[in-house]
């Protein structure tokens, strides 16, 4: 299941624009996660526009498969993958965290195409257990359910309570995604709480592991792939995704001070600029840079 | 299975024969257990439907996680553990997996207050009308007996989005005829009486009928009103009946602080302030002993309410006695 | 590190200025955090003294596991994480391993209520005085400037027993001279007047301070009462304003469900009871915003208040009125 | 470390009292738990009378050992070991549940040598961690922690972040002992909620792991001293128990429905009288079978 040359080029163009609506709507937004949206970039975009069956003209399709965002702080990433598909116009990513505008942390009464409220780490899993479960009730046996968890999210116990039962009912509709970027909020993650040896906890879970460099499109591509089709054997299916958080623009990779953190304009600028340059795109900065922005700097810090 | 109110069922087991009701009923309700269906009843709903019972074992996070997901994938989840599981264990996943969507999931806490007894102060649960009744979207009902338990499961189920109710193990007597029917925001003029309300929720409200027969017995008509939907709460009928009576005592088999007769009071602050004595748990650990023990312990029976309602219309009649302890 | 008063800190600075203060008066002081350190400020006591710092990852209930364990070998931790996840995520942990054997531990509730602002509702936290209140053993406190922080810092070190205070990611108007203190159940008179009392707690003080101003230029003297010790709550000097202006407003940054204003308002109803308003969130999910812009919506800002008491004053005077909505 | 002959006698001796004890404040009590009594009474007895450091005159001795029962709801064992050893009048177990008696669950301020407050599940694992690294930095090199876990218990999320940190702390100070009883209280743990393969989640997590059979006094006595004195290396231990849930009366054993509930005098007078049969003692039935009750027997069921 090698992706074609067109395809993987259209991935990476939908990850490309993920990583850019996440600043943009961070900057004018004045709060968010850079580091977390980044390193999940390419994951949300072989999820939305190769692999999951979905249709952002219903997004309430019974059969359809659904993703949670358990690490709920990535929220600008999926917020712009729904956008590029169709859930909601492009310019609704601007009012990101503003009064009645698009939530924080996830909120699915405002969002179409969102599946669950997120913003408390170590919940999601359960609740795609519970979908997972859901779904056998219904006899659905082609939807998936997906959850993307944080690395440092894996220390919350909740995380191996929905694991357990995963594994004990079999669930190998459920795939679940590690965003392993080796960073949480303060520092890394062997600094902070170690969680290795990783793969090994999910075995011994009872979970199927695939371990992938979470921004190698082909090897996304081919792990749902084996996910879905191949490996299904009674396991819930866990893919463990390498990567580096903030991968994008080089102030923030493998730096825990851009977990949480809205740019200045500026800032933004010259991120967005270095993010086409390595994109090999025609430089292009933030769309907003001399807006009059009235809003306060509250959160421009951590 | 109709309840028997000739021969009361201790209420868990009313609440299991409503849960086997409502499945009959609504085929998309499910049952989730972790490790306490035959304590809290949960079992007659698995004996009756084995293919919608969920057992996810000593997890109460996960559980109510779970119960979020089948929510939305269409079904109507009752997630059951004991009452301190779901306040205290599990709220963070109840206020924003279910509560924060709003979505439609029925939570039964079982062993509320005094009769869980001996089980001890990390068992009997005290806190969680006060803790369920912050939460936004979140309604909240005590039972007065077994058909008034049984009106309120039919209600949660006509009711979109979350629940929570209390089941207490415990027989209590009865208050309400076959007919009977539960509408949030609706109390229950149960007695008149013009000198003081006595406002009871869950099983306090049979002790309060039981204190207004003391007291009638010293020429003092009270009023009783049962008001098992705490949140939201009637405060018109509060309001009509202080109007007349001029003062009130709350009682809850829970902690006085920040629960029902929390509830009362903001309500009495809103709409026509009088005394109010609140009867219930005083903010200590309600460890194990005997029922009529604890009850005795804690001031909850019959005699101190009355006593409290005589203090109350002290307070309404010189207000200079008003100062209470703290002044 | 003395505050500085002239040029006032974030909150959560001076929070983090006294955690060194402290650190160097108690030895036996250890700081936990969660993952959130210099957002929570717990960094500038992770620097002062790393050899006290314990990091546990994202993990609430082991953060305060961990804490009792600490506590129950003699040293004094500060387990340290966003107030809902101490108040939702590990609320059984507090409940049983920390308040039940009374163990002397010190619990920050950072990032409350309204300033939290952008991060949402599921970080917004209202619900943190409502359900910290309903813990037997378990004070409360919200600071209503640094000066008023860093007192009731020093008062938890010297108290046996647990401690729940709040700390907002804010910057607040100084209230208090550099010598203030504080004491459990003990408010503070911060101006006189006869019409209506305005008791506020953490930031909403000041906002009362500003209220009064409005009223004042219509000429109705309101009283300014701040109660940081919300549990305990100074109910003789609650039950003495209101004897004299006859009705009054709370205002708090959270829920006004079961916390701040239900404090008054349970102490109204035992000592004197009056009109009461309840400035605070109306019991919605506080959603993502600026902060000047959910204090609006919320009608949490000076003129919201002076209405409030404008309403209050007019409950007292035609009786008829005190219907509030619900009647 | 073999044991001598005696010793084994004199702990089996006391794993018979502490069975014995807890009927009788069970039955006296009108409450409690059978099943997780009885299949630690061996754990409970070897700690106590032979392994731990403790001093019933100087229960506050601070450098002891310390034992936090995570599984509370076998209070009745460990008030038995606790009065048997010393800490107080056995006459007090007959105030077990009631008014300013012995709490049903733990409550350290009610009773001497109890080391933590208990009851709901999953927590003390955490309490224990908080205590290893409290004696850590107290330098206090000898002390050790215990921690005594159901197998039921070991779905909570609780016990996982506590495990993760231990190992991130290499607190080898701490030995957690799980009673693997393979019942919980509704059911076997396979069919409710299966936690296989449970070793390799323990060592997952970073924990040196000993395997013995629960009810065998040397194996204890030996597994003890190897975790005290052979093992410690950087990783916390953990001595996986096999046990049988209800173990010394038949009736009782892998039997779910003995998991909470008190028997009638008249049972509890036949479970001790078997117990002593099967102990080799003269029988003996229960102390108190004539002594007019006028408690109520409310929590007789389940
Ligand atoms: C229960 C809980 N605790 C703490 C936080 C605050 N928080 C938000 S993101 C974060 C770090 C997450 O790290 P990780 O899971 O590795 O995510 P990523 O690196 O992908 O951003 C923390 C501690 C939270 N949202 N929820
Ligand atoms: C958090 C929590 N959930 C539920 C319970 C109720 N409960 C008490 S004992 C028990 C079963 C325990 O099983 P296990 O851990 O295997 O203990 P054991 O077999 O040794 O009795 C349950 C569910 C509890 N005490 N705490
Ligand atoms: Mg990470
Ligand atoms: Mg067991």
């Amino acid at each position: 299941m090698q992706p074609t040359q067109e395809l993987s080029g259209y991935l990476e163009e939908m990850a490309y624009q993920i990583r850019r609506l996440s600043v943009e709507m961070i900057t004018y937004g004045k709060w968010g996660h850079i580091g977390g949206s980044f390193s999940m970039a390419e994951l949300l975009a072989v999820l939305y526009f190769h692999h999951m069956r979905i249709d952002p003209d219903a997004p309430k399709w019974e059969a359809r498969d659904r993703l949670v965002l358990s690490k709920a702080h990535g929220s600008p990433a999926l917020y712009a993958a729904l956008a590029l598909k169709g859930f909601y116009p492009i310019e609704a990513v601007y009012t990101y965290c503003e009064l009645d505008g698009i939530e924080g942390h996830t909120d699915m009464t405002r969002t179409p195409g969102l599946e669950s409220s997120g913003g408390p780490l170590g919940m999601g899993l359960s609740v795609a257990v519970g979908m997972a479960l859901g779904l056998r009730f219904k006899e659905n046996a082609v939807a998936r359910v997906f959850c993307i968890l944080g690395d440092g999210e894996c220390n919350e116990g909740n995380v191996w309570e929905a694991a357990m039962s995963a594994a004990h009912y079999h669930l190998d509709n459920l795939i679940a995604i590690v965003d392993y970027n080796k960073v949480m909020a303060k520092g890394f993650v062997w600094d902070l709480m170690g969680i290795e040896p990783f793969a090994a906890k999910w075995r011994a879970f009872g979970w199927d592991v695939i371990e992938i460099d979470g921004h190698d499109i082909p090897a996304i591509v081919q792990a749902l792939h084996e996910a879905r089709w191949v490996r299904p054997a009674g396991r819930p299916i866990v893919i463990i995704a390498h990567t580096v958080k903030g991968r994008g623009v080089e102030m923030a990779e493998f730096n825990y001070k851009w977990h949480t953190q809205a740019p200045e304009p500026a800032v933004a600028d010259r991120m967005l600029r270095e993010l086409s340059r390595r994109y090999g795109r025609a430089e292009e900065g933030y769309s907003r840079l001399h807006e009059d922005d009235a809003k306060e700097a509250f959160y421009a810090g951590e | 299975m109709p309840e028997n109110d000739n021969n009361p069922l201790e209420m868990r087991d009313a609440f299991g024969q409503t849960l086997v009701e409502l499945g009959a009923a609504y085929p998309n309700m499910v049952m989730l257990d972790a490790d306490l269906n035959t304590s809290s009843k949960a079992v007659y709903f698995k004996k009756a439907y084995p293919d919608r019972f969920i057992q996810v074992g000593i997890a109460e996070q996960n559980l109510f996680g779970i119960s979020a997901g089948l929510a939305l994938t269409g079904f109507i989840p009752f997630p059951s553990t004991f009452a301190v599981f779901a306040a205290r264990r599990a709220l963070d996943q109840i206020a924003i997996s279910i509560c924060y969507p709003n979505l439609n999931v029925k939570i039964p806490g079982s062993y509320v207050g005094v009769p869980t007894s001996r089980a001890g102060a990390s068992h009997n649960c005290i806190e969680d009308i006060a803790v369920m009744r912050a939460l936004p979207n979140m309604k909240v009902a005590d039972a007065g007996d077994n058909a008034d338990l049984r009106a309120i499961m039919h209600t949660a189920m006509k009711t979109e989005g979350p629940v929570y109710f209390r089941v207490t193990r415990y027989t209590l007597p009865v208050l309400f005829g076959p007919g009977h029917t539960f509408a949030w925001g609706k109390g229950e003029l149960l007695r008149e009486g013009a000198d003081v309300t006595l406002f009871g929720t869950g099983l306090m409200t049979g002790k309060c009928m039981a204190a207004a027969e003391i007291l009638a017995k010293d020429g003092i008509p009270a009023e009783v009103i049962h008001l098992a939907s705490i949140k939201p709460i009637d405060r018109a009928l509060i309001a009509q009946s202080v109007r007349k009576t001029g003062c009130a005592v709350t009682a809850e088999n829970a902690t006085i602080v920040g629960g029902f007769g929390a509830a009362v009071a903001e309500a009495l602050g809103d709409v026509y302030p009088v005394p109010l004595r609140r009867i219930g748990v005083q903010d200590q650990w309600l460890n194990s002993g005997g029922v009529d023990a604890l009850f005795e312990l804690h001031k909850m029976q019959p005699p101190h309410i009355a006593a409290a309602a005589r203090a109350a219309i002290q307070a309404k009649l010189s207000p200079e006695a008003m100062k209470g302890p703290g002044s």
